[in-house]
């Protein structure tokens, strides 16, 4: 598969993936999308790299174990549901902050951080598997 | 009965646990003396009981209460009366006695705290069980003596056959106590009461009084070793001596004989009762005495003749007169004191002579005189020769049934037969190993050591006293008792004078006569006997090897028939299940009849309008069916992996077409996802092509199938067939935006209205995650826990 | 009127692309081999799918979805050579039968008996 | 519509108290990713593990105790207005699970680092656990069907990852089985939920409990005989438990017992909330069923652990025979028969848990895990013979054992039923009770009693490493065991408050108030 | 328009309960997947069909206009898509460790947590 | 005719051609013969789906359906780079092993 074509597009559709899938993630609120099918296609961008340049190559790009940001997704979300304990609110009730830039406003909510949070997971976890099964299984997970 | 006898009563059902608990530091801290030490807690509970004798006497019965599930209406009720008094007192005086005999019979004995320990435990037990009034406690005292017992009989454990008989003890006595169980609770049911001292006649009353007589007998005579459930009691015999002293004298298999006594006032003295009694008692009574006569060894002739014991004990209280009963309680103290006195008796020898079968014993009397003395004062007992206690026992037993009548003459031949027997029996005790010329024994005969004396002689010695004192007797023993049993005051009439114009000093005459003759014609009847059992090819205790293996055989045979290991079975029966259930609680209820076209016409053409699909509608529908038929058809597995995109793909479109774009858009993404997984992980496989199915499988599979996927459609069809409330989406709808700030409202439900679901989701792929790396990572040098395989294996492997 | 006109556009350019697609799945499976039928999907079938792209770009007369339809139609312009030709090397190094239809083999003339000997 | 708006959500400000129903569930979950990401710090994420259970552990008890003193607890997540919100609602039986389980979960993971030693934990062993832990505790916990399958799939993937650990053949063989089947369950349990949904359009419990009456009783059946099924299949009854020998005994010993006093349990509470509790009216209709399901499990499954040789796969058909006794409380459902099979759960989730966990030391001692090469235990090692002694009549119902309060109560139940029914229902307990009596006898003569037999090599010395732990959280667990068994007062009193729910769950409705959905 | 996605789902199911019946592990994990595509189709179908609105709200309103689709159960199928999708993948790489150790694709051969050569439990006490 | 009506008819045209470009497509996966031509062609049927996805947008005039498309585009080349490793991976090997 190390063809001189797919490894130099690599860089590039792995590159527009990431962007695409932030994207995708961030307005998921509003129109078709969210963390999951953002975190898919983030996923999916590992994975093409992995199958261009190898999964230990993959891993040392993507630097953080993936299984440790598929956790820190879980916790966030579940941080993101707690933050309502000071609320007065039963869990997992959402918090809205504008926040004033200049002219936009800027909307930070606990959903969004929810989001974020099912994105990593999604992320991790399908990054995992796919690297997993791209490498011979000899390393250390 | 302040809370002082409260507390006292309370002490002895407890402290025999507290002791056990502490047995094994005991043994180990005072190691040659532990017998004696310990021997000191069943003793402090006989004195504790002995208090107890004069408020029984003057009131009749002391109960006491500890509260132990008020919730439940439960509570630790205890009753002291005559009968349960008669009964503590036996058991605790005798197991003082067996603790001190078990330290000097077991001495050395790697085991002997634990020994000590289940020892009490089951004393403990036994205790309870007399003094128990609440059902439920008699039912668990009842079952710890089942499996104290069970740890007592299969203490020798290495051998076989002491397994094999605490196993047997262990079923047969536990298949009695669930019908004690079943009892209980059937009385609870009828009168609202687990407090047996406050039955009346509710129970004889009902129209279930037969069901309640049948879980109550079945739980008496499974402990009680009436035929047909006696096999277990000689192979119990595989205990150590003491153990099948204390259990074959005065606790264990007397405890059916106490439930039979304790149920009477409120369940028997009806005629199934009498009749019942009456027969299985006789029946157990000869066949036990007929089966002591056929042994050899000491200790089986003991434990044979302790089933007709039980038997005769069972026919008395079947009979239910005063006498009889009065007959029933002399008869137990005098059958646990001779009983107990006999077999530690037999132990002695066997301990100093190395044997305990009577035709290779004799004349040990000269080097075991002490022991002589004992066994001498037990048999007499045993044979009931005047101014012992045994005498009174047959004379209480005759008494009731000279009145003439046919019945009465039939049972009184039964008693006689099985007294005479086991008075023969009990010469032939005392003689063949004491009397007679000097027989060479595998040890040199001697003395025993004095804490295996102190038993026989004590219990000999009190039957005697008890012998020469009948107004005591009747007095503390005979009134009280009685009361209990029947609730009404007899009076006792016990009296030492013999007179010699009363029938009964006739029969008693007529017992000893039978019983020397059958003494002289021991080893006739004994030839006789062996042949009967040849002849007969079989026993109940084979009846319970065949049992056992078989049901061991059965469970092998339904177990491999069942879980087999074979996925595609168990899949087809879970398949078949699925069929079942969506099909056929819908269609006996009608619920298909909303489908079916109704006599107006109208209905009709409803039913059978074209869809309202769009063409290019229904080429995606073409698509997903064409789909499913390229997996269904595909050659091999990744033409069918390939195909399986065709299907998703269409699958997406169909929830595109109908206002899902989101769905549409994660089932794309997984559908790709799949795909790419499946043929990284295919890359790394080799397989086989074909599906390899027979003919008749395809067609049972294809059947299952088509039977889940049209019961599945119909279903829905009938789901469908009604309206959907719509409040839930409505609410969101209006919600979503104006509260929520979303305005993808089915992303809103996902992370706001229904966050939580989507929280449990991403921990399913995260655990997801790590189940993928725990299968696939090749972990540090040693592998996780070890989970220990079969020694070959290990073997294999390094 | 413009945007009568840009809706009459946007439909000539989505039959257009239909038309585009369905050609190119007839002539996959029409043409007699792999590597002609890769003609078919891996140029007219992108061209299809973009022409209904543009259209729908023209058609909504937005700027952003314009955008966003134009960058749809360059990811597949992106994408579908790269497949196109990981599928053809894939292919071309590890079947024989197809070999027969060829006329000329140029990467074989080029790299000696097999590329990847 | 707009005027629904204002009722859309709770108005009321939510105690911070009220957090303890939803705390050990997020506190686990939590727990699970916060271990994951110290998955490489060594020793560490034991320790944490420990400390997020021991805090479950006391949100537990804390919500026991709130759920006793004053009627169900609930709480609707996101403030919005049951049925819109995911409600999480405990009762007295739910916390009392939850409690049982995650007290097992603690001597388990105790057990386990005895076991495992010097492992890292970089397998995500801890993470896995409290994972497995947090599906059951929403499945305890949980107020809403959909909830209820998602977290059945958590404790199901969960175990998915346990079973494989180590990654042995037998491991592997028993996954594909217990995978598959397990899997097919939840699919069985969603095509319900789509139906039930379909029906009924809502999913929160106590929402279902005042629509159900009014829906099509023949579909309504037909759902519930899917939860049947579905859940039958979780709980491993009969003829559907055939995963659970297949499977229950190839991991290691700690997994085994986690698996035992976990997931099964789960299913047959899921069948007494789902039928008894949401959809009365087809039991009853399902009643014939239900009554033929628990005799077979009941007895079948004893005759398996008769014949089976393997120590842990014929403590798994003791697992099932338990499971047959709960379902006999749930085709009985009287108070006492619904009291039973609580108390039946409770206590098969400390004694199963308990009974691997020995099962555990006994195959640590002999190195064997069939039965026919075990022997001289008794001998060599008294603490491991009385703990699984005491089991083994617990497992069989002797008094004063914890296992006999249920036994009584389901006995009661069967006896005091006036058809046909219950007298079967009564004698398939006894002789259920008989059969596990002989099955337990005779492991305890093969093993314990029995001389190691010819050519297997002398009970080998445990390693001392470890030892206390792998004692300690065994026989803490069989202390429990025995100490409820001989004070059940206070279970009495939990289950005189919380069985009526069950039957009549207007408290249970109360608690989770439908204000914003009345019609 | 129900009706026939009703029977489709029938289709679908039927497809996936043949699958898993098929013995090996690959075609029954295919079969997982058919027979997860059908329920989902069977939830979506359950909370009704609405041809064309995507439940979301045009930018500037408050509440959708007119009739959209049944959002709910489009929730729900996302979950289970999801969960669905993870359980496969498990599956997936633990049939193929499967494979690995036990050399066996087909669930026949796949015999070692409970032997074919079972013995006959003791005849012993 | 409106231009709204001309919308109508046409999208409907070339959704009917869309839909029926997809059936062929599938045609070729069925029929093989080898794996490449399988991949080839869902690789096709991809494209197409996605044509479909943007016909189906500007008939229903949810432009956000566009994003459905575009991440077709993107990730729809995975599957075929997934199944053309295969397809290298299966050259005819003497000892019949994976590699």
């Amino acid at each position: 598969m190390n063809t001189v074509i797919f490894r130099t597009i690599t860089p590039l559709i792995v590159a527009i993936m990431l962007v695409f899938s932030v994207y995708v993630c961030l307005r998921g609120h509003n129109e078709p999308g969210g963390g999951f099918i953002g975190g898919l296609i983030a996923a999916s961008a590992i994975a093409i790299l992995g199958m261009a340049t190898g999964a230990e190559a993959a891993r040392r790009a993507l630097r953080l174990d993936p299984l440790a940001i598929a956790g820190f997704g879980v916790f966030i979300a579940g941080l993101s549901g707690l933050l309502s304990l000071f609320t007065g609110s039963p869990f997992m009730t959402s918090i809205w902050l504008y926040l004033e830039l200049g002219q936009t406003t800027l909307p930070l909510s606990t959903p969004l951080v929810f989001d974020i949070g099912v994105y990593l997971v999604v992320f991790g976890t399908i990054a995992t598997i796919a690297l997993a099964l791209e490498g011979e299984g000899e390393e250390d997970l | 009965m302040g809370p002082g006898m409260d507390a006292s009563i309370a002490l002895v059902a407890i402290a025999p646990f507290v002791a056990a608990l502490l047995a094994p530091l005991v043994q180990r801290a005072a190691r040659p003396f532990a017998g004696w030490v310990l021997a000191l807690v069943p003793a402090g509970l006989f004195l504790l009981l002995l208090t107890m004798v004069e408020p029984v006497i003057s009131t009749g019965a002391i109960s006491a209460r500890i509260g132990w599930i008020p919730t439940y209406g439960l509570d630790l009720s205890f009753v002291v009366d005559g009968l349960s008094l008669t009964f503590a007192l036996t058991i605790s005086g005798i197991g003082t006695l067996i603790v001190l005999y078990s330290g000097a019979y077991l001495k050395g004995h790697p085991h002997l705290g634990r020994f000590f320990a289940f020892l009490l435990a089951f004393m403990g037990a036994m205790l309870g069980l007399v003094l128990a009034d609440n059902m439920l406690a008699l039912f668990m005292f009842w079952e710890l003596t089942s499996v104290t017992s069970f740890l007592l009989i299969g203490f020798d454990h290495t051998r076989q056959a002491s397994r094999r008989g605490a196993i047997q003890a262990l079923v047969i006595t536990n298949i009695g106590g669930m019908g004690l169980l079943v009892g209980a609770i059937l009385v609870h049911q009828l009168t609202g009461v687990w407090d047996m001292s406050a039955l009346g006649d509710e129970i004889r009353a009902s129209g279930l009084y037969g069901l309640v007589l049948a879980a109550f007998l079945a739980a008496a005579f499974t402990k009680s070793a009436q035929v047909p459930f006696h096999f277990w009691l000689p192979n119990a015999m595989e205990a150590p001596t003491p153990v099948s002293a204390f259990l074959h004298s005065a606790t264990m298999v007397q405890g059916g004989v106490y439930l039979l006594a304790r149920t009477t006032p409120w369940l028997g003295d009806t005629q199934v009762w009498t009749l019942i009694l009456v027969c299985v008692g006789g029946a157990t009574l000869l066949w036990g005495a007929i089966g002591a006569l056929r042994q050899t060894d000491l200790k089986q002739m003991l434990a044979q003749s302790t089933i007709a014991s039980l038997g005769l004990s069972v026919l008395l209280i079947g009979l239910g007169t005063e006498a009889a009963i009065a007959a029933m309680l002399l008869y137990f103290v005098a059958h646990a004191l001779y009983k107990a006195g006999l077999f530690m008796v037999a132990g002695a020898i066997d301990h100093e002579a190395g044997t305990r079968d009577i035709t290779v014993l004799g004349g040990l009397a000269d080097s075991m005189p002490v022991t002589f003395i004992a066994a001498a004062l037990a048999s007499l007992t045993m044979i009931g020769l005047p101014l012992t206690l045994g005498y009174f026992a047959k004379e209480e037993m005759y008494l009731g049934l000279v009145t003439g009548q046919w019945p009465d003459i039939a049972v009184l031949a039964v008693l006689l037969a099985g007294n005479a027997m086991l008075a023969g029996l009990a010469m032939l005790v005392l003689v063949k190993p004491f009397l007679g010329p000097v027989l060479p024994t595998p040890k040199s005969a001697h003395e025993a050591p004095i804490a295996m004396l102190v038993g026989p002689i004590v219990l000999g010695a009190a039957s005697i006293v008890a012998g020469v004192m009948p107004d005591w007797l009747g007095h503390t023993l005979l009134e009280p008792g009685t009361l209990a049993i029947l609730r009404e005051t007899v009076s006792s009439h016990l009296s030492l004078a013999i007179n010699p114009a009363s029938v009964l000093l006739w029969l008693s005459v007529a017992t000893w006569v039978l019983g020397y003759l059958v003494y002289l014609q021991a080893a006739a009847v004994r030839t006789l006997a062996r042949r009967f059992e040849a002849a007969l090819g079989w026993t109940a205790d084979t009846v319970f090897d065949v049992v056992m293996f078989g049901l061991i055989r059965f469970s092998g045979a339904v177990t491999r028939l069942l879980h087999h290991g074979r996925l595609e079975v168990y899949l087809v029966t879970v398949f078949a299940a699925l069929a079942l259930a969506l099909i056929l609680p819908v269609l006996m209820l009608g619920g298909y009849d909303v489908l079916l076209p109704t006599a107006e016409l109208g209905d009709w053409s409803a039913k059978l309008s074209w869809p309202d699909l769009q063409l290019y509608e229904w080429g995606i529908i073409a698509l997903a069916l064409v789909g499913l038929g390229a997996v269904l058809l595909a050659p091999n597995r990744l033409v069918a992996i390939v195909a399986l995109g065709i299907q998703g793909t269409a699958v997406a479109l169909i929830f595109l077409l109908l206002g899902a774009p989101d769905i549409a858009f994660t089932q794309f993404m997984v559908e790709i996802l799949s795909v790419v997984i499946l043929a990284l992980v295919m890359t790394r496989l080799r397989l086989d092509e074909r599906d390899h199915r027979q003919l008749e499988d395809l067609a049972r599979d294809g059947t299952l199938a088509l039977v889940c996927g049209a019961g599945v459609s119909l279903f829905l069809m009938v789901v469908l067939s009604g309206t959907l409330d719509t409040r839930l989406s409505d609410l969101f709808a209006a919600t979503s935006v104006p509260i929520a700030h979303g305005h993808n409202i089915v992303n809103v439900i996902l992370v706001d209205y229904r966050g939580f679901d989507t929280l449990g989701e991403i921990s399913v792929v995260m655990a997801a995650g790590i189940a993928v790396m725990a299968l696939l990572r090749r972990g540090p040098k040693r592998p996780v826990p070890p989970a220990p395989t079969s020694r070959r294996s290990q073997k294999a492997a390094s | 009127m413009i945007a009568a006109i840009t809706i009459y556009a946007g439909c000539g350019l989505l039959l257009l692309g239909a038309v585009f697609s369905l050609i190119a799945a007839i002539g996959v499976v029409r043409l007699p081999d792999l590597f002609t039928r890769m003609h078919a999907a891996s140029k007219a079938g992108p061209v299809g799918a973009g022409l209904v792209l543009i259209a729908v770009a023209v058609v909504s007369g937005d700027v952003g979805v314009a955008l966003r339809a134009i960058v749809g139609f360059v990811f597949l312009l992106l994408t579908t050579p790269v497949a196109a030709h990981l599928l053809a090397r894939a292919s071309y190094r590890t079947t024989d039968q197809l070999h027969m239809n060829m006329v000329v083999d140029e990467l074989k003339s080029k790299t000696g008996q097999n590329p990847d000997a | 519509m707009a005027e629904l708006v204002p009722s859309a959500m709770i108005e009321t400000m939510t105690a911070a108290a009220d957090w303890v129903v939803v705390l050990p569930l997020v506190l686990c979950l939590m727990g699970a990713a916060a271990t994951l990401m110290l998955r490489r710090s060594g020793r560490l994420t034991f320790m944490f593990s420990l400390l997020i259970l021991v805090g479950v552990i006391a949100c537990e008890v804390t919500l026991l105790l709130r759920v006793l003193d004053s009627g169900p607890l609930s709480m609707t997540m996101g403030k919005w207005l049951p049925p819109f919100g995911i409600s999480f609602t405990a009762d007295i039986f739910g916390a009392g699970f939850a409690l049982a389980a995650a007290v097992v979960t603690l001597a388990v993971l105790v057990y386990a680092q005895g076991e495992r030693g010097a492992d890292d934990g970089r397998d995500g062993f801890h993470s896995m656990v409290l994972l497995l832990l947090a599906g059951v505790t929403g499945s305890f916990l949980t107020g809403d069907l959909f909830n209820l399958y998602v977290w059945f799939e958590v404790m199901l993937i969960a175990s998915f990852g346990l079973i494989v650990l180590g990654g042995s053949p037998a491991q592997l063989d028993g996954a594909v089985k217990y995978g598959f089947l397990n899997f097919l369950a939840t699919t069985f349990f969603l095509l319900a939920l789509g139906l039930l949904y379909g029906l009924l359009g809502t999913l929160n419990m106590a929402d279902i409990l005042r629509v159900a009456p009014s829906a099509n009783p023949a579909a309504m059946a037909g759902v519930a005989a899917l939860l049947l099924l579905a859940f039958g299949m979780k709980a491993a009854a009969f003829p559907v438990n055939a995963w659970l020998p297949a499977a229950y005994h190839t991991p290691p010993a700690v997994i085994s017992a986690l698996f035992a006093g976990l997931l099964t349990k789960v299913g047959v509470y899921a069948m007494l909330r789902s039928l008894v509790v949401l959809l009365p009216a087809s039991r009853d209709l399902l009643e014939p069923v239900l009554v033929a399901v628990a005799l077979a499990t009941l007895l079948i499954a004893p005759l398996g652990a008769i014949a089976e040789t393997n120590l842990r796969r014929a403590i798994g058909f003791l697992v099932i025979g338990g499971v047959g006794s709960v379902l006999a409380g749930i085709a009985i459902p009287s108070l006492a028969g619904v009291s039973g099979a609580g108390l039946y759960v409770f206590h098969a989730i400390l004694t199963m848990t308990a009974l691997y966990l020995v099962a555990g030391l006994v195959e640590r001692q002999t190195g064997e895990t069939d039965t026919r090469r075990m022997g001289g235990l008794y001998a060599a090692s008294a603490p491991v013979s009385m703990l699984f002694f005491a089991l083994v009549l617990a497992t069989a119902g002797v008094p004063p054992f914890l296992g006999f309060w249920p036994k009584l109560l389901l006995l009661q139940a069967g006896l005091a039923e006036a058809g046909w029914s219950g007298g079967l229902v009564a004698m398939a307990l006894i002789l259920n009770a008989i059969l596990t009596l002989i099955a337990g006898s005779r492991l305890w003569a093969h093993i314990f009693w029995r001389s190691a037999p010819e050519g297997a090599v002398a009970p080998a010395v445990a390693s001392r490493q470890g030892e206390w732990l792998r004692f300690g959280a065994a026989g803490a667990l069989v202390a429990v065991v025995v100490a409820a068994g001989l004070w059940p007062n206070g279970l009495f009193e939990a289950l005189r408050l919380g069985a009526p729910d069950l039957l009549d769950p207007a408290r249970y409705v109360a608690a989770v108030g439908l204000a914003g959905g009345s019609p | 328009m129900e009706y026939v996605l009703a029977s489709l789902v029938g289709c679908f199911v039927a497809l996936g309960v043949y699958l898993l019946l098929s013995r090996s592990v690959i075609r029954m994990l295919l079969g997982l997947v058919v027979l997860g595509n059908g329920v989902n189709l069977l939830i979506f179908t359950a909370g009704r069909l609405t041809r064309g609105a995507a439940p979301i709200v045009p930018p500037g309103l408050d509440q959708p206009d007119g009739v959209i689709a049944n959002p709910l159960p489009q929730a729900l199928i996302l979950t289970a898509i999801v969960i669905g999708f993870a359980m496969f993948s498990f599956l997936l790489v633990l049939a193929f460790r499967a494979y690995q150790s036990l050399d066996a694709d087909n669930t026949d051969t796949m015999r070692v947590a409970e032997p074919v050569d079972a013995p006959n439990p003791p005849l012993s006490y | 005719m409106t231009p709204a009506d001309v919308l109508h008819w046409t999208t409907l045209i070339a959704l009917i051609l869309l839909g029926l470009a997809l059936l062929v497509s599938v045609v070729r996966i069925i029929i093989g013969p080898t794996l490449a031509d399988r991949v080839l062609a869902l690789d096709l049927m991809t494209v197409v789906a996605m044509g479909f996805v943007g016909a189906l947008a500007i008939r229903t005039g949810q432009m956000l359906y566009l994003d459905i498309a575009i991440a077709l585009a993107l990730l729809g080349f995975l599957a075929t780079i997934a199944l053309a490793r295969y397809v290298l991976t299966r050259r005819p090997n003497p000892r019949g092993e994976a590699p």
